[in-house]
């Protein structure tokens, strides 16, 4: 039951297939094994002294947001990269890829769609990484609690380090939500990444339980 | 040639100032834009704690060979367009490794951090990168066209392929500079450097709008602190290619940086008041006028 | 406007017309003529733009209601052709596609079909997903699916919260043995 | 390509030489607008607790939770708000009752715990708390009508000489507009005596469904008619719409239903028909209000009931101590002739103590219930009081309504500021203006004209029919001149209460009036009459303050099968008799069926 | 630039994959001649969380196909589970770009089905949020266009004028992005004291600012180049795709609900819609830029033919039971986008029954967009899809 629940929403690139190699021998190939990691993420040591203070200080200091605007709470960055509210200064600038991002900053409600994204572009990213949750729809589904598409608690999927509440917040209260998360960091306490690897099998239950065609590796290197 | 140790450090220490002065210039150019736009701007010292946090970042990715070295190809591509070119004008320390042929060796350096760029960046399955590399390449082939005959022109001027003697006709009062004495190679230089540049028209190689970040999409952490070093070296080490055949190269560290900063802002003052051209667009656009004004700077040159 | 309806009436049928204001009219077909009324609305009458698709679900009556507006910007018009299908229990009623007439017509009843589970036969492109992903459960647009109790069944509302309301509350702490709660359940069986 | 187009973009260049437009300071710089919608505020003692905001609000933000005692008023919970939910769309402010609930400008609140966005606005303090911008109720604006729907009423000239009801009922489109404004929060439950399911029966009228109005009434009360036109109605003064406009009509709406429905189907409507018998009896001494509330629901228990009463008619204080144009006798008769219906008998002219004695009740019955009230007047005890000419109010009220006939003087005093002194008033003044064509009573009242005692449209209306009534006077002295009164000496008073909340009435000797009057009424309140209780029964209860016999929480005497209740034990009104009465007959079945319980 | 000759560029498909029956192209992908990209949701260049399914050859768009429904809140249920007046915090969130046009049709048609009279007043007030909404959206939107062409200068000089209006909406409504300003029966509140004289002051930036971007964008010549003749819309498709807006008077159709069924006050207000031919992204910026233009002008209008007290609200039923009889209305008014128009059913309960929102992107960024990226290149996405203004969660809802 449960395999045929999962070959239903199997996208057809995803499917088990026959291809042939260069060498003419057919070989068969599953795309969600072979082409992606199956291996579980190892969490990465917290290390303490001056050194990791200053590197925690770097890391505040520069935080790269990752362009992602999983829900309406998007509409506040663009004025924090324009003229008013400027957030250059203050070392936060926008990324367009995961790859090169460290904070992501769920702008508000995230519809299941938009989960299974945001999953994947958080996996993507380097650690040690953040999560900002912008809003009422990250902490308790805010306007969309009575929702079937929208999910109530961020942090039952995703490790979120610093919420920001508002409706939406002024471009203002995500400064603030920025400067808290950076007193996180230089504190040492920004390790939430780790906290998701270890408790990866609750996360990924979690995430499984709504996501319902889940083709996707477990974890997206 | 010189291969002693102190020469060698004296390049050290070259590159040293010249990667920091590539930070700065990099935060200088960005609080110049954000002025124009009405903002503050990052702070002067943002592209250091930048680099100290890509390398703080943990990796646990591979894609293959070809992935780790494309930024050290890249790199390479920078130092080597460094170090083959003397620094200051008839100074022996600061002279690096430069030779009698290093002007054809450069050209030759440009494309070589590119094409370490392409392979590695193809390497990384993003097809995004995949499309800007194709972007790149294409472009740096047009690009490549009115640089050639630019520096061919002046060659032919100065009869000679080495960087030490045509900094060293320049000298001697401003009127000397190959930009009033051979000015059509010099707008078909200036022009190809605003392709070289990758500012604005002319980079939709890593145009965030469609193709985000281009070649180095899949690039984190301590790859792309490496990437950012050799894209501070190599802003400046274009901008001191052109300063050297056109504006006279510098006798002083401190005419180093004034010029190698104005040959820079020419890129960033074209740029940031104008979009950017598609690839065909960009790669006709070279083939045209910077081209024909090359041709005919080749042609004044020889037959003059 | 009045052509428009006037021929409506006469050549397909129409009943139930209701004028909203002026401009703006409602009135039902047969399923069977509608196609062919919304054609003639297109080509003869000037009924050019498509301005929606939509469903309405009268549970209680049985019945599945099609919209279709349509805007005839010469006379600046609008008439809303009401469709009543008939309502079946598990989804799947069935209605003729427009989408040779609107080449948007396609997407509307794609959505249609994903939300209510109205099927167009022959429209292209039907049974692709369009907004919802990995959905197994009942159309959710459809009155019968409970929003609330599916949300509160599959995302983890934050636990922790508990309301009073004000009379029990009250009732609680100043007079707990309110007579009336003795009179009506114990001995009054009819209540 | 065009030169000038390639050119003029760098004009764009110009702007290097002006300054950044950047907010230097973004976290104080710029402080929210003026009306701005940040973070709630509750001015918790203005707040009742009334919920409305927890109703209103869409996205299931608000909870109510207990922060202090509920009292009459006041549920004793505050909203708590979960910043998990709230979209600061403020229509928790624009519909607050009491207008506590509002928004400060503040707007950052950054955490790590997703579980620390819930606070009680006003009890957990927060720096905005004293935030004076934000977001209030802007005037002109609200979410219901705070304008009581105005009840047609027949005009002074039309009613200041008969008897004839004066209040005309609503009509449905008045009674369902008035519903309206309700905003069933239920704090009047609490407050009403018999706890009447009041929101559930406005609910009822909104739907037009009278029939279950009816059977939410009867709940809790046996006498809607009656109670529709004449109770205190304790529950509109905690109405919380009173807070910021006038009271929902409670009492008028009890009476729309009562009235909508014909007496003849009440049996239907309610439901009674099948009572299964117990084969147990009780008697009632007293057909007032506690009596018939008491044999209404023992009879629907199954109980035989028969009420012993002391007049002709059924009624007590509501027969003969509300005058006529406040309560016609037919909607006396048909709330009575109901539960007369139920199986219930009566026995008029039957004077306890005299013809039955209360033991040998006792022994015929398995319990009995004693709702006897209060019918004697008291008096003032001022010189001049013992006059024959100086009346207690409930016996010229008696007198009225059986018809006695007594002289009616050209001017009358009335002693008393309360509901009965109105009565009197207004109905001496219907009798004067039969007889004289005009109207000169004089009703003088101790309490200052803001705590008259009585309702205000009793004042208000007795005005509007020429009667004058003096706030804030003290009798002395009734001059009596050749054994008639001739009027009332009084002086200001200006207190009525020393600071320790003591009856202690503070006059100014200096200032004095002199009332003319030829018959002065005393209507200064009731006392009760036990004397239909032997004094060796009386040794067996158990008696409080001011004479009262103590009682149970279901109104039990000492007496296991002696049960009392009504004005002689709370009160005095109609809406604690009804409530003593339900009890007590809940107590009384307790009592007989103890294995049930 | 010849814009026939783009013109049939689109239709001709010869060098590129058949189509089979349904329309659908034949693209072998093994054939290492085609490439699948994603571009969005997590993109820097789709407008909104939406994503494009493109099949590139080269730089070329092969083959496009919008995804949608990653901003799916089920609005149209969750209303049907909400009180007239709760409808109307949920229901501005349709939009987070221009929330005050839904808080108008949804109003509207409460007001209609319920037969409420709104205040002469209110409706002066409802207009102006209406001008001011549709200003700052225009904004963003008119150098937004070069945005998407890397010429991000005007986009920022553009969005400093628009956070000022944004504060005028906070002085005026309490809210900078969401103003839950209108509600049925009226308006929550009048213009606080110097709004008028801030405003006003704020509209000369804007004066300032049109001749500014005027010589940078419209002036460009790289803009130009790449604008004209970019997805190039023939007036027959008006009707046939369902274009409204800006985006249909740049292919020469003038609607404009303002003009056509003018709602509150807009027939007392002296403007005309600019109207070209041209039919492509340059025409279209040019109608969002005389569009700008004509809205502060249409403030200054209205701020003029004010008067200067009034009732904010009508009276209406006690919000927390306010049932309508049954009915079903199509309320519409004019966004910066197009009709927006909102279908609403009442049958006799205190929630509506059925609320149907149909934005102009609804058609925009379906058909259309995916019939104009066919042969664009991929360099051109983003600016075509500002230029139809898509905003995905008015697709989805």
């Amino acid at each position: 039951m449960e395999e045929e629940k999962k070959d239903k929403f199997l996208a057809p690139e995803n499917e088990i297939r026959q291809v042939a190699a260069p060498d003419g021998s057919i070989i068969e190939v599953n795309p969600l094994e072979d082409y992606f990691t199956q291996d579980r993420p190892k969490p990465y040591k917290v290390r303490k002294g001056p050194v990791e203070d200053f590197l925690n200080w770097a890391r505040a200091e520069s935080l790269w947001v990752l362009g992602f605007g999983t829900g309406c709470g998007s509409i506040e960055i663009p004025p924090l990269v324009t003229p008013r509210f400027d957030m250059f200064r203050f070392g936060i600038q926008m990324r367009a890829t995961p790859r090169q991002s460290n904070v992501f900053v769920i702008s508000g409600y995230l519809s299941v769609k938009t989960l299974k994204r945001a999953i994947r572009a958080y996996e993507q990213m380097p650690s040690p990484k953040y999560i900002v949750g912008l809003g009422s729809c990250t902490i308790n589904g805010g306007m969309y609690y009575d929702s079937y598409n929208t999910i109530n608690r961020l942090d039952h999927y995703l490790p979120v380090d610093a919420y920001i509440a508002g409706c939406m917040p002024r471009p203002e209260a995500l400064l603030h939500g920025f400067e808290g998360l950076k007193k996180i960091i230089k504190a040492g306490k920004g390790h939430k990444a780790n906290e998701y690897i270890e408790n990866l099998d609750w996360y990924k239950a979690n995430q499984k339980k709504i996501i319902k065609d889940w083709n996707m590796p477990d974890y997206n290197w | 040639m010189d291969y002693s140790i102190e020469k060698f450090l004296w390049s050290l220490l070259g590159l040293f100032i010249v990667l920091n002065w590539g930070f700065l210039m990099a935060s200088t150019m960005r609080r110049v834009g954000a002025r124009l736009a009405g903002r503050i701007g990052v702070p002067m010292y943002q592209p250091w704690i930048d680099l100290v946090k890509m390398i703080s970042l943990k990796t646990y990715l591979s894609h293959g060979v070809m992935y780790y070295i494309g930024p050290v190809f890249r790199l390479v591509g920078g130092i080597g367009m460094f170090l083959f070119m003397p620094i200051l004008v008839g100074s022996e320390i600061w002279s690096n490794y430069s030779f009698s042929g290093d002007l054809i060796l450069l050209l030759y350096f440009q494309s070589f951090g590119m094409l370490g760029m392409a392979m590695g960046a193809s390497d990384s399955g993003s097809p995004h990168a995949a499309i800007g590399i194709s972007r790149g390449l294409s472009q740096f082939a047009a690009v490549e066209v009115p640089m050639t005959l630019a520096v061919i022109a002046i060659a032919i001027q100065h009869q000679t392929f080495s960087f030490e003697s045509i900094m060293q006709a320049q000298q001697g009062g401003i009127l000397n500079w190959t930009i009033f004495t051979n000015p059509l190679a010099s707008i078909a230089g200036m022009l190809a450097m605003l392709g070289a540049m990758s500012h604005s028209p002319f980079n939709l190689v890593k145009a965030p709008n469609e193709i985000p970040i281009g070649p180095p999409t899949e690039y984190h952490s301590s790859f792309l602190s490496v990437l950012r070093t050799n894209s501070a070296i190599i802003h400046v080490v274009e901008a001191a290619l052109f300063m050297n055949l056109f504006f006279g190269g510098a006798d002083t560290w401190f005419m180093y940086i004034i010029k190698t900063f104005f040959v820079y802002f020419i890129s960033v003052f074209v740029g940031t008041v104008f979009p950017r051209f598609k690839i065909e667009d960009s790669v006709r656009w070279f083939l045209k006028w910077p081209t024909l004004i090359g041709i005919i700077a080749v042609l004044v040159a020889a037959y003059w | 406007m009045q052509k428009g309806i006037n021929n409506l009436i006469e050549k397909f049928g129409a009943s139930d017309l209701e004028v909203r204001r002026p401009g703006l009219s409602f009135i039902t077909v047969e399923n069977t003529k509608a196609v062919a009324a919304i054609t003639h609305l297109k080509d003869i009458d000037g009924y050019t733009i498509l301005s929606l698709i939509t469903a309405v679900d009268w549970i209680e009556d049985g019945i599945m209601q099609l919209t279709y507006l349509l805007n005839n910007p010469e006379e600046i018009a609008e008439i809303g052709l009401r469709v009543m299908l008939e309502r079946k229990e598990e989804a799947g009623e069935s209605m003729e596609t427009i989408h040779h007439l609107w080449p948007n017509a396609k997407k509307w009843q794609q959505e249609l079909k994903e939300m209510f589970g109205i099927d167009f036969p022959t429209s292209p492109g039907l049974n692709d997903p369009f907004i919802l992903e990995g959905w197994d459960a009942a159309p959710p647009y459809r009155r019968d699916f409970d929003t609330n109790k599916y949300a509160e069944e599959t995302f983890f509302p934050r636990p922790g919260r508990e309301t009073h309301d004000p009379a029990e509350h009250m009732k609680k702490n100043m007079y707990p043995n309110n007579p009336s709660d003795y009179t009506n359940k114990k001995y009054n069986p009819n209540r | 390509m065009d030169l000038k187009k390639l050119l003029t973009p760098f004009t764009a260049w110009g702007n290097i030489t002006k300054d950044p437009v950047t907010i230097k300071d973004p976290f104080n710089e710029r402080p929210g607008a003026d009306r701005y919608r940040g973070f709630h505020k509750n001015d918790i003692d203005q707040c009742i607790g009334c919920g409305t905001c927890e109703v209103i609000c869409e996205n299931e933000a608000i909870d109510l939770v207990p922060v202090s005692d509920s009292k009459d008023g006041d549920s004793g919970l505050r909203p708590m708000i979960d910043y998990g939910r709230c979209c600061w769309c403020a229509l928790c402010v624009d519909i607050c009752t009491t207008n506590s609930l509002s928004l400060s400008n503040e707007y950052t609140w950054v955490s790590t715990d997703p579980e620390d966005f819930r606070f009680v606005p006003g009890v957990d303090k927060k720096d905005w708390d004293n935030n004076e911008k934000g977001w209030k109720k802007p005037d002109n604006y609200e979410f219901y009508s705070l304008k009581r729907v105005h009840m047609d009423e027949l005009s002074p000239e039309e009613r200041s000489d008969s008897f004839i009801e004066m209040m005309k009922g609503y009509s449905k489109e008045q009674a369902q507009q008035e519903a309206d404004r309700c905003v069933q929060c239920g704090i009047c439950t609490a407050t009403c005596p018999a706890h009447m399911g009041i929101p559930e029966y406005i609910k009822a009228i909104r739907n037009d469904d009278l029939e279950e109005g009816l059977r939410i009434l009867y709940d809790t009360n046996p006498l809607p008619e009656i109670c529709g036109r004449i109770c205190t109605h304790k529950c509109e003064t905690v109405c919380s719409m009173g807070h910021k406009g006038d009271p929902i009509s409670i009492r008028w709406l009890k009476r729309y239903i009562a009235d909508q429905n014909p007496s003849e189907k009440y049996k239907e409507i309610l439901e009674v028909e099948n009572l299964q018998p117990k084969g147990k009896k009780v008697a009632i001494i007293g057909s007032g209000p506690s009596g018939l509330s008491a044999a209404h629901y023992l009879a629907l228990m199954g109980y035989e009931v028969k009420i012993f009463e002391k007049l002709e008619a059924a009624g007590g204080m509501m027969r003969y101590g509300i005058p006529e144009y406040r309560l016609p006798y037919d909607q006396i008769d048909k709330d009575i002739d109901y539960i007369l219906s139920l199986g219930v008998e009566i026995q008029y002219n039957v004077t306890i103590g005299k013809d039955i004695t209360l033991d040998q009740l006792g022994k015929d019955y398995d319990a009995v219930f004693s709702g006897t009230g209060l019918h004697l007047g008291r008096s003032t005890g001022i010189p001049g009081s013992d006059n024959k000419h100086v009346y207690a109010s409930p016996d010229l009220l008696r007198w009225i309504v059986e018809g006695k006939e007594f002289e009616v003087p050209e001017s009358v005093v009335v002693i008393g500021g309360g509901n009965v002194a109105m009565d009197i008033t207004r109905s001496m003044a219907r009798l004067q203006m039969v007889k004289y064509g005009k109207v000169q009573v004089i009703a003088t009242a101790l309490e200052t004209e803001e705590n008259l005692p009585a309702d205000l449209e009793e004042v208000v209306e007795g005005r509007e029919e020429a009667c004058i009534i003096n706030a804030g006077w003290a009798p002395v002295e009734i001059e009596i001149k050749d054994g008639v009164p001739t009027g009332l000496h009084v002086v200001k008073c200006n207190s009525l209460f020393d600071s320790e909340g003591r009856f202690n009435p503070q006059t100014d000797p200096n200032v004095k009036e002199f009332w003319p009057g030829t018959m002065i009424i005393e209507s200064i309140g009731q006392g009760m009459d036990l004397s239909y209780i032997s004094e060796e029964f009386k040794t067996k209860l158990e008696f409080g303050p001011r004479g009262r016999v103590q009682t149970d929480e279901y109104f039990q005497t000492g007496v296991e099968w002696f049960f009392m209740g009504g004005d002689i034990i709370e009160g005095p009104d109609v809406i604690h008799g009804i409530a003593n009465g339900h009890k007590a007959a809940v107590g009384i079945d307790i009592m007989l069926n103890p294995e049930k319980n | 630039m010849a814009k026939s000759k783009l013109f049939t560029m689109n239709e001709d498909r010869s060098l590129y994959p058949e189509l089979d029956v349904n329309g659908k192209p034949i693209v072998d992908l093994t054939s290492h001649k085609y490439v699948k990209i994603w571009q969005g949701p997590q993109h820097p260049g789709v407008t909104g969380n939406m994503s494009l399914e493109l099949t590139i050859s080269g730089d070329e768009i092969v083959e496009s196909k919008t995804h949608v429904g990653y901003l799916h809140r089920a609005f149209e249920k969750l209303l049907e589970r909400r009180l007239f007046v709760q409808c109307m915090p949920t229901s501005i969130r349709l939009c987070v770009a221009e929330p005050d046009t839904n808080e108008y049709v949804i109003s509207n048609a409460i007001e209609e089905l319920g037969n409420i009279e709104v205040p002469e007043m209110a409706q002066w007030l409802r207009m102006l949020s209406l001008e001011m909404a549709r200003l700052q959206v225009l904004l963003r939107q008119v150098p937004g266009q070069a945005g998407t062409f890397a010429l991000g200068l005007g986009y920022q000089w553009g969005s400093y004028i628009r956070d000022l209006i944004l504060d005028s909406f906070e002085e005026l409504t309490g809210g900078r992005v969401y103003h839950m300003y209108i509600i049925p029966g009226g308006v929550r509140g009048l213009l606080p004291d110097g709004f008028k004289a801030r405003l006003l002051e704020k509209l000369k930036l804007i004066d300032e600012f049109i001749p500014k971007i005027d010589k940078l964008i419209f002036n460009n010549v790289v803009f130009e180049s790449r604008a004209r003749g970019l997805a190039y819309i023939p007036k027959e498709w008006v009707d046939e795709y369902g274009i409204y807006g800006p985006a249909s008077r740049g292919s020469g159709v003038s609607r404009d609900v303002r003009k056509t069924n003018p709602y509150l006050k807009y027939d007392q207000l002296d403007f005309e819609p600019f109207v070209t031919t041209e039919g492509d992204v340059y025409a279209r910026t040019e109608v969002r830029r005389a569009d700008l233009i004509m809205t502060v002008d249409l403030i200054r209008q209205i701020l003029d033919k004010m008067p200067e007290k009034g009732d904010i609200k009508a009276e209406t039923p006690n919000v927390l039971h306010w049932k309508i009889p049954k009915g079903e209305t199509y309320s519409k008014c004019e966004s910066s986008r197009g009709e927006y128009g909102m279908y609403f059913v009442t049958d006799g309960s205190a929630m509506p029954r059925r609320v149907n929102l149909k934005g102009p992107s609804y058609t925009h960024a379906n058909a259309l967009l995916d019939k104009l990226l066919i042969n664009a290149n991929i360099a051109d996405t983003a600016a075509i899809m500002v230029s139809l203004a898509t905003c995905p969660p008015e697709i989805e809802r």
